[in-house]
């Protein structure tokens, strides 16, 4: 499993049709890939759900639907980790600021980084000037069994 | 979007022969859901079956019709919710908000 | 659609179970972009089926199955075509010394350059020092109506 | 490769339950066969109905298992073939090559 290399690099437009093929992709590679999960459509689903939100974010929050503008996403695959990257060139936020949704009082908003922080092992937003990236990492480990640092 | 309304007992039961919910088609939804509900169209149960995948914005669009019927009095039942979708509402505990029915009939039969 | 850009970029290693992920990822970037094909459903099987035959052709003759090599293929659309790229680091071979297959005499191999030749538009393979490369493009425009050089 | 044989009237029908052949499982298919005509079943009907994918390799392994069973004397049809699929046969011209029949039935009554 340690030789399973794979990445993949999308440039789609801002456009929301192509979130489905961006969560595909995820769903798909998972289905191929030897993983420790327990349950693979389960880890599939996921994936899906969490490149979806990310890049919908992209397109409504940093690119405001602007249908001539791009986004970049990465997955790849190594050393039994998913790593997930999505590009924008919005003006960026502050993470930690988002706090998780109040349950008591449920909004129609602000559960896409709920889901991308519960399901994954690590969220990360870091912003550069020439750009800003969201990355998201999954451990492909029995559960509990997170890797040492090499 | 392929949504289709069928009039049963009252209640209205939008059907979603959509496999998924996405940010690209939830707008759609939520701007039906809004507009039955104007037009008095308070008793709504969604059948969920063909459904396999909803994302945030789709929680979101749902969420929006049942505050809106129950601004009216009315509500917004779910049904037929596939499994994994039903994980969705589970994690962010709006299986707690939402009634939800095995399938149409148990929806219509358990209305209090 | 001028301003449809997508770009697509897979390593994979050269295993055929990752076939069916790269043919699948063809035939749903045809479902979701706006083309005059009169029929997107055949264009799509079209794809899958360059993109299957290429690769699978990358895999065998050029890396022998090594699981521990990887194949490239970039998926670009831009400017009313599709245009693939499928890298090789095997030996290669002449493109123009593949005949077609004898169809009163049909055998077991020799039909996926057949196929790519008839489905898309134009084909090259070009070798370097560093590689080669397999290029396909397939044209997104009324049948007959070839875009005019720029 | 997810395969079922079945013995109807004395032919070995065998049904493909695979949405796609390729490079991948098409080695499978290929010595399956094979073993079949080994064992003297040369009278072989392929049922198509789930597969909607073929390449080069999957016709390929078809085409084996014809040649294989007339060297026998025996023969090897087709049956439920996709649209998609059965294009790639004429493509070939190899719908030429096989018989191919609507379903199991057609291809049992047909027999010459
Ligand atoms: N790529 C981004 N660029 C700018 N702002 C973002 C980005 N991603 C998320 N945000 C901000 O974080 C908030 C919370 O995002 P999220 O939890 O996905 O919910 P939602 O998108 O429904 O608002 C967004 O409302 C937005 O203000
Ligand atoms: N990437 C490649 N590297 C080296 N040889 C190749 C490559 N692709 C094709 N070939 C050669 O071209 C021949 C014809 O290929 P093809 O038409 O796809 O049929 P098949 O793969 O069934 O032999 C192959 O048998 C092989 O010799």
């Amino acid at each position: 499993m340690g030789a399973e290399i794979i990445q993949v690099d999308v440039i789609i437009p801002t456009q929301t049709k192509y979130l489905e093929l961006i969560g595909q992709l995820g769903e798909q590679i998972v289905q191929k890939i030897d993983t420790f999960a327990a349950d693979k459509d389960t880890l599939a689903y996921h994936l899906n759900l969490v490149l979806t939100e990310a890049t919908a974010n992209a397109i409504k929050h940093a690119h405001h639907n602007n249908p001539e503008d791009t986004v970049k996403i990465a997955i790849h695959i190594q050393d039994d980790a998913i790593n997930i990257k999505v590009y924008d060139h919005g003006p960026g936020f502050d993470l930690q600021a988002v706090l998780s949704p109040d349950f008591d009082q449920p909004k129609e908003h602000g559960m896409g980084l709920f889901f991308i922080r519960t399901l994954m092992d690590s969220v990360a937003y870091i912003r550069t000037e020439d750009g800003n990236v969201l990355e998201i990492i999954k451990y492909l480990r029995p559960t509990g069994a997170k890797p040492t640092c090499s | 979007m392929n949504l289709e309304l069928q009039k049963i007992n009252g209640y209205s039961v939008l059907f979603v022969h959509e496999e998924r919910i996405d940010a690209h088609n939830s707008g759609e939804l939520k701007t039906y859901l809004l507009h039955l509900i104007e037009q008095g169209q308070i008793q709504i149960v969604v059948q969920l079956e063909g459904v396999r995948f909803i994302d945030s914005s789709g929680l979101g669009a749902l969420l929006s019709g049942h505050k809106n019927a129950i601004t009216k009095s009315g509500k917004l039942a779910l049904v037929n919710v596939q499994k994994q979708v039903l994980s969705m509402f589970e994690l962010t505990r709006l299986n707690r908000v939402f009634e939800i029915y095995a399938n149409v009939d148990e929806a219509l039969n358990n209305d209090t």
